[in-house]
This record gives structure tokens, C-alpha cells and sequence, in this order.
């Protein structure tokens, strides 16, 4: 924690300096006006850092807030003579409550649509700026827009409020910083990676995409203040379509997840078009091209190519280091845990339930009970409908008809979130990991549902928060060394495939539920991580999780299931222990095809 | 105190410093921002033009005491913060003596502040009254403000053209909202009835719906203030296709090269103000006949002030010097200079002109009829 | 007042037209490749321009004209397609970049053309030379007329194109599983560049319909590009029908909401009703919800 | 005779992902050869590999003679192989005709040799005719599935691979689909087949290959494999298929 915020020191002693490293009179003076300029839009552009690098979402009205929260200062401090803080802070509370708004609405839709409502959005706010003469002075714009002072002292220099606006932005890293790194961080980066996986482990859509638009458009008030106060002037066609889509090129130039490639971002849009003046008339021709290159064939961003460039060199100088592909993955152990004999409680009845999908009857009818202390299995041909009785069971797909029971409880179509909160998890057929997370930050993801500490907490450093966020991290770690796995800090996506699985099993259980819901979990394993995962899942069931299973290999099903139900089209064939639906003729038919000639 | 001397004194060693390094230079830099880019470029073209003009001119006739004019352009792209920009750009030049503003009232507004920082002599065309009645020193109009436009706009429809039910047009943008306010005001003064007053948002390429409501509005005179001549090219053609009959009389944008030249017989018989008329005086006739000379097209406000601002200029330096506060000084002393736009005297604030022409569009010329002053 | 509601239905319906261009534009884009292309508006202006080089300056015929001016514009929305979204087709999320890449081509179009043919307004004129027609009172603009017939006549082609044609059907296979389409040897890098011509040539086609009415000048798509862009959306981003549709509708709206409510609004209506669209009925007019596949 | 089909030691990736290890593979002309394995062995990545929407990063495909493997899926399926991939995959917003005509995009037709070789489907699958107006997407599992074998051979390929056609299907169902795997073969048509259904898939294909995790542990005839006790018992054990 602290070594990453050591990180940041050399950046903000930098623009510390920058001010006293600038030539003196009227072209200082010109570059001071840049940097102030840029350090309103990074502040701004930080809110999409937020918004679109961490938690996935587009948005184009970034410019909008911006301009909310600009006029908003400025209509309190210059027409309503509000205190300058008073009014920052108004307007920071406003443009937030307009980011709730669009937060909302952005639930109800898929990533592109977002985009497009939000550009709807950035219009209309600059064509009520431009017409609510009364409020706004129209298309005049208001000036005399005050700088602040600071115990006492008016601060009305370029100089001091380059340090103010510094300030600010070191404010508005740390909040960033803060969320990235708090309990909420995971769940906008779940949100980000993978919707479904992140509602199916108890992350609420809703409640983080809100929070995601809240922060951002308060980032960008921030910035909006800090641009009106600098400029003293503002008029309505500063807060345009196009300023936002500078914004957003900002984030994705500099390297939209961070935070210092968001600010060097803001610094190169702002200088770009000046740098290039001297081309005089295709200077903008030029900018566009430019824009255009960096987006299409630098996708980490300049700051991302940088970051490798300094990469390659330091391990040209320094030499290979150990990528640790290598490394053992799992700690075997041989000891087989005692495992608890299945009660004859139901924890889980399913009663006639059926989805259709279309003209496909996907499931029609299917009923069983697990108990607790089971492990169930759910076995039958592919494209039998297994899988999507388990989406069903998670909330992911709503049922056509029938009745799902959990603990006494009538759970049918609750939505994933509710049912993973419930205590019961699951992991994916084809595996849902959040792939830019290392394995380590994928299973702290799980037990999200066990934290408390929201936004205010993480923001003001409540020790609690720290608490809770040491506690998932420790969590997380113990599980995947419960579970025998090593390479913590490896990004999903470069793990294998069977270390995948065993990283979305921890996640799964890292929460401690009371049914863990299993689709396919030895797919794609050899004979030997087959062994590892059937130890694996004894010491899971040792602990007193109930399990509901699919499975193909029958091999590791006779060896974990302790009840098996198999399907067939949609509906159950049959049911008892393993032993007795195996050598069920029904189930042989099924599997195996019947014996008739036809070549 | 003893260091504040000193540094006062290097100061003064560093600004005399300056002055001898462009006299040796032999050039005198004048620095302008103009739309070299975006949806204007070509009011900025025609700025340009005429500011070329007047500096080939002067060059021509040995420039000022043996110094040429160095012209030094910078792209405010038609946007406040692209025009701040361009504006300091051109201040950090420390050989630059003078810088012609914007024709736009909000890129003036916004930087306004920075003139007052810097303490340059700039020279604005955007007519926002309030623009030079901030107290700002440093800024010096080259063109009469709209108080004066809505006013002569409002006495001529009334009293000569016998307007009665007036129906307004302008554009919601800082020039077309306040004159909108101020014709109001000068036509109810007058006697007349605003009977509609419509806003617009610039660019609008379709008045269809506004010009149904002029119709049913009963007006029987169409006063319009529209920024862009585009726009209001735009509007008379589609006034004359629904066959509207009213009377027209437009603010400055009626009457210029690109409404004519994009408008066509459309805008025949119409009524307009104008602070540049090509054959309005003695000076603005040769600065038309030289004008379509070199550039083959005819000349239109967008030059003439900047024509007029860059003769005012050349004669204060010539006499006062390239000291800032002498220019400031020398601008504000001049006192009947007959330029291309009229006579200019400057007031307190700021102020060159104070007076429009009424001119009427007919067969695609500008004939004026009138000086209001 | 009823030849006053007459008067701005076609004013309404012709703007609408073009919209409903621009809009099919997006959605046969969208459909296909899954990017929405920003420049989109910006053909309408390199379709305009074309048309001023080859009736302007060249004199040829208008119908000749128009034929090669729309095919050129979709010669240019291929090259586009070259630059702008093939290096990166593979990429996944590729959405986001191709997206600000289109805005930042659209503004280094908007300047090149600016560079080319310098800041001075073109006039187009009109394709009927007749002025106004009076008909029981209602004026009647002879090019909203061409604008609306040319346009339904479009839509029908681009109709027999997509449903009659094998082409159509492989164009539209690509657009819903472009994997299995290649595997029945479709050529898919084909069919994207395919889909960015017959797009930017809808777009061309706009633009030179709206010249003789607007002027032309480099920044004319960009505004309507945004409204054409809502009426996509209001119809159900990828629903052809719906674009049109919502291309009218919104240009009905746009006016007609001038006229009865607000003239500084008039920019306002459409992404209004777009913004009450995506809260109550956010996959549009026509739009088939779609929920993602675990 | 040569190989029709000479896959040797391929290597694919998805991302970071190794899926094949080293898989070599040859199907002569005229023959039905099937891939049998669990879910995840890795057998639909071979199909994927052979008909070039997935590149191997190692190795060699020939096809008649000629390297394929840095071909493109469109180049490929015009040299003669046709894949039918898992899932179906039917057009959804295209007719069962439509489908059917797609299935042709990768050769020059006229109008009347497309009307034919519909025709000839036809015969294939009767039930087809009555659907010939609909949807793709409103079709029931087992119709999907006739409709995209049927799409396949409309490329008149030399080689048809089926990426388990048997998938949720019913069983009356599947037993025509495989009586039409057998037919097509005798017609001429060599075919490459990966299915769960161990059974039909012995009684069908000459030869097999079984794959585990990315790799072939056993290549025989099917006849040797049918009387191998242990591979049915192992197949049931292991995974069932």
C-alpha cells in the first residue's frame, strides 16, 4: 500500500517543480494557463478513469458534468455570492446527483446503448446551458468567476492556483486511488470484466454502476470548478459533444485504468493542438489522424507503452527475470479428510421446473432435492440441459415455470445477486474469471458479499475498511492455499486452464457459502488434475458445503457424488447413488446410443 | 524595499532591452486571432484578407519610419478556449506590440482577462455592448455595438418603413440573445407590437417551423438578428419558397458578400444595418476596388474592420511609438479618422464608431440609405 | 393552421428522410461489425461535395452525377473501413477504440475537406429547377419532394438488395454469426468492407439530397449525423425498419416541436424523446431485446 | 493412395491457453473417421484448427497435398472442406431455404444447379420441406441440426466434418442423423466426426482417434475397438461417451 502510493511521489514532485522550470513573463504565463487547463480536464478525465477503465462503462457526457458542475459553482459564487467553498461544494453534490440519474437508467442497458444515451445527455445539458438565460446568462457565459482563498490569503495568481489546482488533483488521485484499491474497487473491476460473474458473486449491478457514475461525474464537477475558476469564464460551448469525446480520448491515450496515464493523457489532448500550431492550417487534420493512430494501435495507452518500454529496458539491463511458468502450481496433499454423511434435510428442492428457450425446450420439467451434506450430481448427453438448470438455480436465467426452494425459502427468479448473498455459489462451464485480475484479486472478488464498507468508508480511511480489505485479501489467500495453489499474483487469463478452475472454485468458496454449485469442474483436465480436484472438493465438503455438480467423467463422479440425478431433453431419466443410475438401462441408452446397424 | 528597486530597475533595463532588439529587427509584429479552422473559417478568411491588405498597403508606402509590419495569425478554431490560447500565444511574443481580437463577443469575453493581465492593446469586432463597459482599458471596438444596431434597426422599420406587428428571429448565441433583448426594447419604444420573437440555434438549416409561426404570428415585418450569414442566407430562401410576405430587415449579417453570394435574388428587397458599406464613403470605395482586386471577391465587414483597425494602428505607432500604454493612449486620442466602417472617434470605453448605416439589398447590392449615428 | 400542420409534415418527413439515411447507415454498420461509426455524418458531406465537383464544376448531368457521386462516397466508406476498422477486427472489446478512432477521422475529414475546398459555402442546385409549388395553399418545396421520393425509392432498392438477393443474404449471415459464415466460404473481410461502402453511400446520398436546401460546407454532417444517430436508437439500434421510422419520426418531432413549443429547443426534441426512449423503453421502436448468452 | 487429410503434431492456443499439444491425424479419401473424448480434449479445437478459424501455432495441415494451415476459413471451405460446427449454428434470421443457399457461398452456381442441389437436400431430409419458409431460429434442435448438415453438403465438400451432430437431440432423431452420415459417406463424401455418442460412432466410422487433454492416446480401427472390452468400459468410466 504505501510502496504504491511511493509510486505517485516522482509525478507530484514533478508538477510541483513544473511551475519553477517555466520561463518567465507572458510565455511562462501561456504554459502556466496549459497546465492549469490540463489539470482541470485530468481531474475530469480521472472520473472516466473510474468510470470506463475500471468498472467498463462508456460514457460521453463527461463534458456535461464537467459543465454542470462548472456552472453550478459559478451561478452560486458569482450571481448568489455563495463562499467559494460552499459553492464548489454545492456543485460537486449537484453534478453527483445528476451522475445518480444517469447511473440509474444505465442498468437497463448494454454497454452501446450507454454510449448513446449518454451522448443525449451531453446534448441536451449544453442546450440548456446555452438557453436557460435566467440561470445560466445564456450563450454570454459568466464571468468574474472568483478564485479562491485559503485561510485567509486570496489566492489570485496563476502560480497559486496552479498549486491549488495540483492539490485537487492529488485529492481527486487519492479518491481514485482509494477505490481502486477498497473493497468497491473489485467489484467495479469484477463489473468491468465479467457482468455475470460479478452479480453471481453477490455484486450488485445496480448499486455499482450507480456508484461508478456518482464518482465520475463528481471527478468531473471537480474539474469543472477548477476549469471555471482558472478561466474566469465560461459559456455553454466549452461543455461540448466534442470536449467529451476529448475527455474520453484523454483516458484511452494515456491508458484508460491509470491514473497517471489518465493525467499525462489530459496533458498531451491539452498541448497536442498547440504543439502543432506551427503546422498552421493542418494542424487540426493532423491532431485528428493522430488521435486516431494512438486509439486504433496503442490499446494500453501511451503510458502503457511507456511502462513496457521502461519494462524491456530494465530487463535488458537487469536481466531475465523468473516469468514463473514453471513454478508449481498446486501443494499436494495426501491426507483424505473425513467427509460428513449427508443429512436427510433438504437445503435445496427444485419442483417441476422448465425453460424454454424459443422453439427449444431447453429444461421441461425437472424436479430433485439436494440435502445438506450432499454432493449432488447432475449428469446426462451434452446439450441435455444441465447447465441451464444451474443458471436457472443462480438466478441467471428466469425460470419458464416451476419452483425453486433454497433453505425453507422460496428463491424462483430472485436474480443472481440475492441468490449468491443466500449462500450459494457457483462456478462456470466455461469458466468466468475476471481475466485482467490476478488470481489472487479474483477470489478477494468472492467475498464481497462478506464486507460492509462502502464509499464513505473506503474514501475517509476508516480503519474498518482498511480491516475488511486486509481481511479479503487474507481470505483469498488462504483459500487458494487451502486449495493448494501457489501463483497468486498471476493474471487469470495467463493461467491454464486446470489452475483456472481451481481459482474459480476458491472464489466460489471463499465467502463461505452453503451450496456450492459446480458446472463441469474436471472439463478439460487431465487424469492427474482430475486426482487434484477430487481431493480438492473432499476437503470442500469436509468443511460442510453442500455441492451440486455436473459432471461428464464418470471416473471422478463415482469418486466425489454422494446422490446423482441424470437428464435427458430437458427432463430427469433418473436417480439414486451413482452406482445404481449407472447401470440403469435408461441412462446406458442415453450415453452410450443403442445398438442398431446402420452402416 | 532595496531589492524591489532593483528588480524594478531590471525590469526596465530588460523592457529597454526589447525595444532595441526590434528596432534592429526592421519589423514591427502585430498579432491577430482569426478562424482559420472550424465551422467559420471563412469569416476568418475574410479577416485575414483584410488585414493582409491593409499591411501591403502600408509596407508598400515604406511601412512605419522605415519598419515593416510583420503579421502574426494564430487559429482560434470559433472556440473560447482555442481563442484564449491563440491569444496568449501571441502575447508571449514580447515583438508583438498590438493584437486584433475576435469579431465573436464570447471569445472576446473570454479573453478579456487575460487583456487586462497582459496590459496589449487588442482591437475587437464583437459588438456585445457590455464588452468594452467592464472597465477594461486595453480594449478598443473597431465597429459600432449593438445598441446602436437594434436602435437604427428599430427607428427605420418603424418610422420609414412603416412596421406595425414585428416578429423577431435571432440566434440564441451571446450576439443574437442580446440583440434579440435590445431590439425588444427599441421596438416597443418606438411604437411597434412584437407580435413573436424565436430563438434558433446556429447552423439551423431548416426554418420551416419558425417561418410557419412568423405567418401565423400576423407580423408584417420580419426583424431578424442572426450571428451567421449562412444561416441567414438560409432562412430567406426558405422564407421565399413558403411564399411569406412580410417585410425584412436584418442586422449586420444581411448584408455581407456571403449572404448575398449564398442567398441569391432571395435576399432582393430586403432591409438590413450594416457597419460596412461598400461604397458608404470615400475610404471604404477604394478599399472595395483594391480589395476585389487582390482577392477577386467582394469585400464584406469581416475585412473592413480589420482594414480600419490596422490603419488606426499603423498611425498612432507612427506617431506615438510601440510602447503598449503610448498605443493605448494614441488610440483612445484618435478622433475623426475616416476609415472603411466610418468616422472613427473614440470614447472613454472604447468605443470607435457609433453609428450603423441602413442599407436595402436590391438586385444581390448593397445600396445604403441612410447613416444613423 | 391545416395547411400550416401540411406544410411542416413535409418539411418534416424530408428532414426526416435524411435522417432515416444517415440512421440505416448506422444500424447496417452496427449489425454487421458491431461499431458505430461516427464519421458517418461526415459522408453526407463527401457525397454533397462529389456532387459540387461533378455538377458544379464539371456540368455533367445531375442523374449521372448522383450515380457516381454516391458510388465514389462508398469507394471513400470502404477505404475508410481499410483503415479504421480493419487493423483492429480481431481485437476484442474493439468497440471503444474504433469508436473515438471515428470521431477523430471525422474531424481530420472535416478539415481535409475544409483544406480542399476551401471555407467558402457551396450552393447545389436544385434538381428541379422549379421554384415553390402552390397547392391549395401549401408551398411545396419541389426538392423535399425528390427527397422523400428518392429516398422511399432507396429504401426499396436496399430492400431488394437485403431479401432478394444472394449478396444481401450473405451480407446479413455475416452479420449474424460471421464465424459459421466464413466456414461456407463467405468472405467476411469482403462483406465488413461491403457493408462500409453501401453505409457511407446511404450517407452520400443524404448529403447530396439535403445540398441544394442546406449549403455545403465541411462541418454540414456533423449535426445531423447526432440526430440521425438518435432516430437509430429511438428505432431500435439494428433494426432497419426502425431506423427508418425513427429517422421520420424524429424529424416530425424536431419540427413540429419548434413550431408548437420551443424554437431554441428545436435541437433539444430528439434527444428528449431519445432520452424517454432508453428509460421506458430502452431497445427502442423495434429493437428485440437481447440478453447475454452465459 | 495418399492422405486425403494429413494433419501432423499441431499445436493450438486459445490466448495463453495451450488447448492441442501435438495432434496428428490422417483421413483418407472415402472414409468416416471419427474423434472421440471428453469434454475439453479438445476435439472440436482440432476441427476449428483444420478449418482455419484457429491457427496452430505448431505443425502442419495438408489437405490433397496442399498446406492449408495459414489459410483462411473462407479459402479453405473452397478447397473442399466443409465444417459443421458444434451448436448448429443455423443463420437465425435466415430462412431454412436461405441457410441452404449460404451453403453454396463457396463456389460459382447457377440458379438451376442451387434449385438442384436443394432438391437433393431435400431428399436427405424430407422434414426440411415443410420448414423451407421459416426462420432458422424458430426451428426445434433436431430440425437446426438436419438444416446445418444439410447447409454443409451444399458446399458439395470432399471432406464434411461434424462437430457433434448428435448434440440434444432425441433419439429417433439422432438415429437419422447418423443413417445420413452413413449415406452421404457412401455417396462419396470422406467425413471427419466428432461425437459423444461412443456407440453410433463405432458402428459408423472405420477408424477413431481418442483424445485426452490436447492429445491422441489411441488411434485403431473401429472393429478393434469395438471388440476391446476395456476401451467401452473405459469410455463409460472415464467419460461416458
Amino acid at each position: 500500500m504505501i510502496r504504491s502510493i511511493a509510486r505517485f511521489l516522482p509525478f507530484v514532485a514533478l508538477l510541483v517543480l513544473i511551475p519553477f522550470l517555466l520561463p518567465g513573463g507572458r510565455l511562462g504565463s501561456y504554459y502556466l494557463t496549459l497546465l492549469i487547463l490540463s489539470l482541470s480536464y485530468a481531474v475530469a478525465a480521472l472520473g472516466l478513469t473510474v468510470l470506463l477503465g475500471y468498472s467498463g462503462q462508456i460514457s460521453l457526457a463527461q463534458a456535461a458534468f464537467f459543465g454542470i458542475g462548472a456552472y453550478t459553482f459559478s451561478v452560486l459564487a458569482v450571481n448568489h455570492h455563495v463562499g467559494y467553498w460552499s459553492a464548489a461544494l454545492a456543485a460537486v453534490v449537484v453534478t453527483t446527483g445528476f451522475g445518480l440519474f444517469l447511473g440509474a437508467i444505465s442498468l437497463r442497458l448494454a454497454s452501446h446503448y450507454l454510449a448513446l444515451v449518454t451522448i443525449g445527455f451531453q446534448i441536451i445539458t449544453e442546450l440548456v446551458l446555452n438557453n436557460w438565460n435566467a440561470m445560466t446568462g445564456g450563450a454570454d457565459g459568466i464571468s468574474n468567476i472568483p478564485r479562491p482563498s485559503l485561510f485567509g490569503y486570496a489566492i489570485n495568481s496563476d502560480h497559486g492556483f496552479y498549486f491549488i489546482s495540483v492539490a485537487v488533483l492529488v485529492l481527486a488521485s487519492y479518491v481514485v486511488f482509494r477505490l481502486r484499491h477498497s473493497r468497491l474497487g473489485g467489484a467495479l473491476f469484477a463489473l468491468r470484466e465479467d457482468e455475470i460473474a460479478a452479480s453471481a458473486n453477490g455484486i450488485s449491478l445496480f448499486r455499482t454502476k450507480v456508484l461508478a457514475f456518482a464518482v465520475s461525474a463528481a471527478l468531473a464537477a471537480m474539474g469543472g470548478i477548477l476549469y471555471a475558476s482558472g478561466s474566469l469564464y465560461i459559456s455553454p460551448n466549452v461543455f461540448n459533444f466534442y470536449q467529451s469525446v476529448s475527455f474520453f480520448a484523454m483516458a484511452l491515450v494515456g491508458g484508460q485504468a491509470s491514473i497517471v496515464g489518465t493525467t499525462l493523457g489530459a496533458g498531451l489532448i491539452t498541448f497536442l493542438p498547440e504543439v502543432l500550431r506551427f503546422l498552421h492550417a493542418y494542424y487540426i487534420a493532423v491532431y485528428g489522424v493522430l488521435v486516431v493512430v494512438v486509439v486504433l494501435f496503442m490499446p494500453e495507452g501511451l503510458y502503457g507503452l511507456l511502462l513496457r518500454g521502461v519494462g524491456a529496458v530494465t530487463t535488458l539491463v537487469l536481466g531475465r527475470r523468473e516469468d514463473g511458468r514453471d513454478e508449481v502450481a498446486y501443494l499436494k496433499s495426501d491426507a483424505v479428510p473425513e467427509r460428513p454423511v449427508a443429512s436427510d434435510r433438504p437445503l435445496l428442492e427444485i419442483r417441476d421446473l422448465a425453460k424454454h428457450f424459443g422453439g427449444i425446450k431447453a429444461v421441461n420439467g425437472v424436479s430433485l432435492t439436494v440435502n445438506r451434506g450432499d454432493v449432488a450430481v447432475l449428469i446426462g448427453p451434452n446439450g441435455s440441459g444441465k447447465t441451464t438448470v444451474l443458471n436457472v438455480l443462480s438466478g441467471i436465467y428466469t425460470a419458464t415455470a416451476g419452483s425453486i426452494v433454497y433453505d425453507g425459502k422460496e428463491i424462483t427468479n430472485l436474480g443472481p445477486t440475492r441468490i449468491n448473498r443466500l449462500g450459494i455459489s457457483r462456478t462456470f462451464q466455461n469458466i468466468r474469471l475476471f481475466p485482467e485480475l490476478t488470481a489472487l484479486e479474483n477470489v478477494a472478488v468472492g467475498h464481497y458479499r462478506r464486507g460492509t464498507v462502502g464509499l464513505a468508508g473506503a474514501l475517509l480511511s476508516r480503519p474498518r475498511g482498511y480491516r475488511e480489505e486486509r481481511e479479503a485479501m487474507e481470505k483469498a489467500r488462504e483459500t487458494l492455499h487451502f486449495l493448494g495453489f501457489v501463483r497468486l499474483d498471476v493474471k487469470a487469463k495467463n493461467l491454464p486452464y486446470g489452475q483456472q478452475r481451481i481459482v474459480e472454485i476458491a472464489r466460489a468458496i471463499v465467502s463461505g457459502p452453503e451450496l456450492l454449485l459446480l458446472d463441469e469442474p474436471a472439463a478439460g483436465m487431465n487424469h492427474e488434475e482430475t486426482e487434484v480436484l477430487s481431493q480438492i472438493l473432499y476437503r470442500i465438503h469436509a468443511l460442510g458445503v453442500t455441492m451440486l455438480l455436473i459432471e461428464h467423467d464418470m471416473s471422478f463422479v463415482s469418486s466425489v457424488a454422494t446422490r446423482a440425478y441424470v437428464m435427458d431433453f430437458g427432463q430427469k431419466i433418473s436417480e439414486g447413488s451413482v452406482k445404481q443410475v449407472l447401470s440403469d438401462p435408461a441412462v446406458m441408452k442415453a450415453y452410450l446410443g443403442d445398438d442398431v446397424e446402420y452402416a | 524595499m532595496i531589492g524591489k528597486l532593483l528588480g524594478g530597475a531590471g525590469m526596465i533595463a530588460l523592457l529597454c532591452g526589447a525595444g532595441v532588439a526590434h528596432a534592429a529587427s526592421g519589423t514591427i509584429e502585430i498579432g491577430m486571432i482569426a478562424d482559420l479552422t472550424g465551422p467559420a473559417a471563412l469569416s476568418g478568411q475574410h479577416k485575414v484578407d483584410g488585414a493582409k491588405l491593409a499591411v501591403d498597403e502600408i509596407n508598400a508606402h515604406g511601412g512605419i519610419a522605415g519598419k515593416k509590419i510583420k503579421l502574426i495569425v494564430e487559429d482560434d478554431r470559433g472556440q473560447n478556449q482555442a481563442g484564449v490560447s491563440a491569444y496568449q500565444k501571441l502575447a508571449a511574443n514580447q515583438n508583438i506590440v498590438a493584437i486584433i481580437g475576435s469579431i465573436r463577443s464570447t471569445i472576446v469575453q473570454a479573453t478579456l482577462p487575460y487583456v487586462a493581465r497582459y496590459k496589449i492593446p487588442t482591437m475587437i469586432g464583437g459588438t456585445d455592448p457590455k464588452l468594452t463597459h467592464v472597465g477594461n482599458q486595453w480594449v478598443f471596438r473597431f465597429r459600432p455595438n449593438d445598441t446602436y444596431a437594434s436602435a437604427t434597426m428599430a427607428q427605420y422599420a418603424v418610422k420609414t418603413m412603416g412596421s406595425k406587428n414585428v416578429a423577431v428571429l435571432y440566434d440564441t448565441d451571446a450576439f443574437g440573445a442580446a440583440g434579440n433583448a435590445l431590439l425588444k426594447v427599441a421596438l416597443v419604444k418606438n411604437g411597434a407590437k412584437v407580435v413573436s420573437d424565436q430563438g434558433y440555434t446556429t447552423a439551423t438549416r431548416d426554418y420551416t417551423s419558425f417561418l410557419e409561426k412568423v405567418k401565423s404570428s400576423g407580423a408584417d415585418t420580419l426583424a431578424t438578428y442572426m450571428t451567421n450569414s449562412e444561416d441567414e442566407a438560409q432562412m430567406l430562401k426558405q422564407l421565399r419558397q413558403l411564399g411569406l410576405k412580410v417585410k425584412i430587415i436584418g442586422s449586420t449579417s444581411i448584408a455581407t458578400s456571403v449572404c448575398i453570394q449564398l442567398a441569391g435574388p432571395a435576399v432582393d428587397d430586403t432591409y438590413g444595418v450594416s457597419d460596412f458599406v461598400a461604397d458608404g464613403n470615400d475610404a471604404a470605395k477604394a478599399f472595395t476596388k483594391r480589395y476585389v482586386a487582390k482577392y477577386n471577391s467582394q469585400p464584406d465587414v469581416f475585412g473592413g474592420w480589420v482594414y480600419d483597425a490596422m490603419n488606426v494602428l499603423s498611425r498612432v505607432i507612427a506617431k506615438d511609438g510601440t510602447a503598449p500604454a503610448a498605443i493605448q493612449k494614441g488610440i483612445r486620442a484618435v478622433k475623426g479618422y475616416h476609415g472603411v466602417e466610418g468616422t472613427y472617434t473614440f470614447d472613454t470605453n472604447g468605443d470607435g464608431l457609433h453609428g450603423y448605416w441602413v442599407v436595402k439589398i436590391k438586385h444581390r447590392k448593397v445600396i445604403p440609405i441612410k447613416y444613423v449615428g | 393552421m391545416f395547411s400550416e400542420f401540411i406544410q411542416l409534415t413535409i418539411a418534416g418527413l424530408a428532414v426526416g428522410s435524411i435522417y432515416a439515411l444517415i440512421a440505416l447507415g448506422f444500424v447496417l454498420i452496427y449489425t454487421s461489425v458491431n461499431v458505430v461509426n461516427f464519421a458517418q455524418g461526415d459522408f453526407a458531406m463527401i457525397g454533397a461535395y462529389f456532387m459540387v465537383s461533378l455538377v458544379v464544376v464539371l456540368h455533367l448531368p445531375w442523374w449521372l452525377a448522383l450515380v457516381l457521386a454516391v458510388v465514389a462516397t462508398g469507394l471513400v466508406g470502404a477505404l475508410f473501413q481499410l483503415l479504421i476498422f480493419q487493423p483492429v477486427r480481431n481485437r476484442p472489446r474493439n468497440f471503444l477504440p474504433v469508436m473515438i478512432a471515428t470521431v477523430g477521422a471525422s474531424v481530420f475529414l472535416e478539415q481535409a475537406f475544409l483544406l480542399i475546398y476551401g471555407p467558402i459555402p457551396y450552393q447545389l442546385p436544385p434538381i428541379f429547377k422549379a421554384d415553390s409549388v402552390a397547392v391549395f395553399g401549401v408551398h411545396v418545396y419541389p426538392q423535399y419532394i425528390v427527397i422523400i421520393v428518392v429516398t422511399a425509392a432507396m429504401v426499396a432498392l436496399l430492400n431488394w438488395f437485403l431479401e432478394r438477393t444472394k449478396l444481401g443474404k450473405q451480407l446479413q449471415a455475416t452479420a449474424q454469426d460471421p464465424d459459421t459464415a466464413r466456414l461456407m466460404g463467405i468472405r467476411v473481410a469482403w462483406m465488413a468492407a461491403l457493408t462500409f461502402a453501401i453505409s457511407t453511400a446511404l450517407g452520400g446520398l443524404a448529403g447530396l439530397l439535403i445540398a441544394p436546401v442546406y449549403t455545403v460546407t465541411a462541418t454540414m454532417g456533423s449535426s445531423i449525423a447526432l440526430k440521425a444517430f438518435a432516430a437509430a436508437i429511438v428505432g431500435g439500434f439494428g433494426s432497419m425498419k426502425g431506423a427508418i421510422v425513427g429517422g421520420l419520426g424524429i424529424g416530425l418531432i424536431e419540427t413540429y416541436g419548434a413550431t408548437y413549443i420551443s424554437g431554441s429547443y428545436r435541437d433539444a426534441f430528439p434527444f428528449i424523446v431519445l432520452i424517454l426512449f432508453l428509460i421506458f423503453r430502452p431497445y427502442g421502436l423495434f429493437g428485440e431485446k437481447v440478453s447475454q448468452k452465459v | 493412395m495418399s492422405n486425403m487429410l494429413e494433419v501432423s503434431n499441431i499445436q493450438s492456443r486459445y490466448g495463453q491457453v495451450t488447448a492441442l499439444h501435438d495432434i496428428s491425424i490422417e483421413v483418407r479419401a472415402g472414409e468416416v473417421v471419427a474423434l472421440l473424448g471428453v469434454n475439453g480434449a479438445g476435439k472440436s479445437t482440432t476441427l476449428k484448427t483444420i478449418s482455419g478459424l484457429l491457427h496452430p501455432t505448431r505443425g502442419e495441415v495438408r489437405f490433397e497435398g496442399e498446406r492449408i494451415e495459414r489459410m483462411a476459413p473462407e479459402a479453405i471451405v473452397r478447397r473442399g472442406i466443409a465444417h459443421v460446427p458444434e451448436g448448429r449454428h443455423v443463420f437465425p434470421g435466415l430462412t431454412v431455404r436461405e441457410n441452404l443457399i449460404m451453403g453454396t457461398s463457396n463456389r460459382k452456381v447457377s440458379r438451376a444447379e442451387t434449385e438442384r442441389d436443394i432438391e437433393g437436400i431435400l431428399e436427405i431430409f424430407p422434414d426440411l420441406k415443410r420448414l423451407y419458409t421459416q426462420m432458422g431460429w424458430s426451428l426445434s434442435g433436431g430440425q437446426q441440426q438436419m438444416l446445418a448438415i444439410g447447409r454443409g453438403l451444399m458446399a458439395k465438400p470432399r471432406l464434411l466434418m461434424l462437430d457433434e451432430p448428435s448434440l440434444g437431440l432425441a433419439p429417433v432423431i439422432v438415429k437419422q442423423v447418423f443413417a445420413t452420415i452413413a449415406r452421404i459417406n457412401a455417396q462419396g463424401t470422406t467425413v471427419l466426426l466428432v461425437e459423444q455418442n461412443v456407440n453410433l460412432s463405432l458402428k459408423v466410422a472405420h477408424r477413431a482417434y481418442l483424445l485426452e487433454t490436447g492429445r491422441i492416446v489411441r488411434a485403431d480401427t473401429t472393429e478393434a475397438l469395438r471388440a476391446d472390452e476395456g476401451f467401452r468400459a473405459a469410455m463409460l468410466g472415464a467419460g461416458a461417451h
